[in-house]
């Protein structure tokens, strides 16, 4: 099996129209950079972009917003920290100017969604949210003495993710903080497409240090290391 | 509640020093965003193991500048540096081990605490965002999870409204979960029978913090100077 | 149904020959125990990447005497071997990733498969253990997991039971997930219609099928011998 | 941070009448056997055994089936294939007599269900067990056009578990599919003991190769490496 890509743009082009689509990374870390430079380029519209941020960090996210690309945002920390950024942010505005739908998950419980998808269970109960506004329309039941929210599985069209390592069959090796959401929107998207810094030949990596195993991921693409200092201020 | 009276009181970095002495060696804590990531300042070389939510135990102090790996950062996004014995996993494992109770505590801000220990700390409604909207990162699954959770704050707002209230009026990250709140100018302990003021600032008195406080304190009879 | 006549038709190995023909490149597979282990010496250097349940993909041949690894062994616990691009993972992941949807075909063994391709495989009641305990192990997972499930089995108990039926009387391992099965004798394809008689063993009528078959077979019009 | 004991009797001297504990190990592969040798030594009673098997790879446990000291086991896969075995299993034995009580559980479910108790979740929907006898007992709902059973978290007492490599810390490395349960497991006991074959000083493992988070392992202890050809026939 080889699924290597040759560049990013074939990599993204049949993303259509009111797709939705996984995108990993903390801030800065672990970002799949030039898939999302790639998607700007592409055009498709109407997308739900499934991210832990709408900008902080990672400033081409912003560009599919100004790009009129996203009709709605899964997010669990959206905005700029700052309100006086917030107020220059593309996402904070198109969400006041109600262009752009947003829901807002707890981290725990956004990652945990992804993660149902990827491992076939439609729901689960999490402690999570209860007697907040998250627990809105949501179903709340007692088990033990404690009580939890119902969530459903969430399962992205694409998930575009982000590897130090990976082979031509898939298996990724995540650098450090980088790995974050990387493993489990990896096995949520139904085609998982791998940004990977180095690409190397199967037998290559150790299978015992594997972070996300090669089933999960349909198309790989080497691109080359980003280069950023690390800051959302 | 509005107040009138202004008291000086600890600085951040003591506010984060008193906070330190709350934790246990052979521990495990979160530190939240603002003065709880201060705490990590004041126990360096001690054997407590800092959690980065994104995916890290055992994480080390800031990096400097020539120590900058755009790979290691923590939730913050400040780049950071590791420790013997760290180690890395996903976020999704991070939270688990969050909600499955792993944490021994998390120290976070807050907008507002009430009486019976309901934490807002996730949105200001002054930003004019809806009230479902804003940034939950991962405070709800924190404040939830931790085995002990400390507020670390300034005891009033800049523009002097109380924060330690009956009730919150802010959107809640959860209900009845502070433990302790530490600020400038109080150590306060969350209990069954309401807040228990156990420590002040150096000149104050129980009731100068009263003044300032929108719910009832119980003072303790063993009320002390905030002990640092 | 008892079945008095007796056919002769494939060996084991050569079910599993015929169900190595059914697999595609480029695509997961999970093998059962039994007559599906058998269909890996027939897919050796084709491009199907094979998954042990307890947690590795690519699992190589069994290992010989010399190359025995105590800490590498498929899901039957025989020693194996790796191929390039193996990788390893917990049970947990496995079952994550059996459940998810990624195994784009599961060869099962069966006692049991119904007109409707209900599935009966872990449990046989001659053993007399009560009806909720037995190995079910990881085959209910698969089947409702794979995207296709493929049953390869005798086509009639040694004792001469009719094993494809009407209605399964063991306990299921999972109701109407069968897409194809393949016996020593026929391959029958499990269709919204009924079950559709697409291949014979070599010698062997459409009659003589369905004769030691409980179920009403649906011959095709496209009849022909196994294609091996 | 030192979580090493001395040796696996006093890493199970507390474990109390009573107590639940998960043994991880697929068949031969990952068992921790010093620690249930250990167990029957110690002679803990009316426990509750919950693990992929009673006995098949693994007759250590059917010695504490002999031994009288489980009254219930939790299982995926407790009996040898065989019968004719089986005839001779303690545990199927003791099944059958009535004096031992037995749960058993989709490999996949009985994980799940470890896994969930770890994660701070207290139930999930999977589709597993749907239309069988798993599903008696259960709630059983729809969530878009398929059925999904309940299941709830199992969370054990004490969890017994295997490793290559550990540091003083509690941080795990496992060897190939030695791995299994391991992980999930470790996360699950209130209490993990980790029988480990190499036990190094921090700052020895690579951070990114860890399988088992230090901070979900309560006891380290060293163990010799096991010889065992892999069978169960």
């Amino acid at each position: 099996m080889d699924k290597v890509y040759p560049g990013v743009d074939e990599a993204v082009a049949d993303v259509p129209d009111g797709a939705s689509i996984a995108i990993s990374g903390f801030f800065t870390a672990g970002t799949p950079v030039p898939l999302i430079q790639a998607l700007v380029k592409q055009g498709a519209k109407d997308l739900t972009i499934i991210c832990m941020q709408m900008g902080p960090g990672n400033e081409d996210i912003n560009q599919l917003v100004v790009n009129k690309q996203v009709k709605k945002a899964i997010c669990n920390y959206p905005f700029y920290r700052s309100a006086t950024r917030g107020a220059d942010s593309p996402a904070e505005q198109a969400v006041r100017a109600g262009e752009l739908e947003m829901e807002v998950y707890p981290m725990g419980t956004f990652t945990e969604k992804l993660r149902a998808a990827g491992a076939g269970l439609a729901a689960f109960y999490t402690p999570t949210g209860v007697g907040t506004v998250v627990e809105r329309g949501k179903e709340k039941r007692k088990f033990g003495d404690n009580e939890y929210l119902l969530e459903l599985a969430l399962k992205p069209d694409y998930a575009f993710v982000y590897a130090y390592q990976g082979d031509r069959m898939g298996n990724l090796t995540c650098h450090l903080t980088a790995r974050n959401y990387n493993p489990e929107m990896a096995a949520a998207g139904k085609i998982t497409i791998a940004a990977v810094e180095n690409v190397v030949e199967p037998g290559k990596l150790d299978g015992d240090t594997i972070h996300v195993p090669g089933i999960y991921v349909q198309r790989v693409v080497k691109v080359d290391r980003p280069s950023y200092f690390p800051t959302i201020d | 509640m509005n107040v009138t009276k202004k008291f000086k009181g600890l600085s951040r970095e003591l506010i984060a020093l008193r906070v330190a002495g709350e934790l246990e060696d052979g521990t495990y804590v979160n530190l939240g965003i603002g003065i709880p990531t201060l705490v990590s300042d004041w126990i360096e070389g001690r054997d407590i193991v800092l959690q980065a939510e994104l995916g890290m135990l055992n994480t080390g102090p800031l990096a400097s500048q020539d120590e900058v790996e755009q790979d290691l950062i923590n939730a913050s996004c400040q780049p950071v540096t590791e420790l013997p014995g760290s180690c890395y996993f996903s976020e999704n494992e991070s939270f688990a081990m969050i909600r499955g109770g792993y944490m021994d505590a998390a120290v976070l801000g807050a907008l507002q605490v009430s009486e019976k220990g309901d934490l807002a700390g996730w949105q200001n409604p002054s930003r004019g965002l809806s009230e479902d909207i804003g940034n939950i990162g991962g405070s709800m699954d924190l404040a939830v999870g931790a085995r002990k959770v400390i507020v670390a704050m300034m005891h009033v707002t800049n523009d002097g409204q109380a924060k330690i209230v009956k009730e919150c009026s802010y959107p809640l990250t959860a209900q009845a979960v502070v433990d302790l709140i530490v600020t400038d100018l109080a150590v306060i302990e969350v209990t069954p029978k309401g807040l228990l003021l156990r420590e002040v600032a150096a000149g104050l008195t129980a009731e100068d913090v009263q003044s300032v406080t929108e719910a009832k304190l119980i003072v303790s009879p063993d009320l002390t100077e905030i002990q640092l």
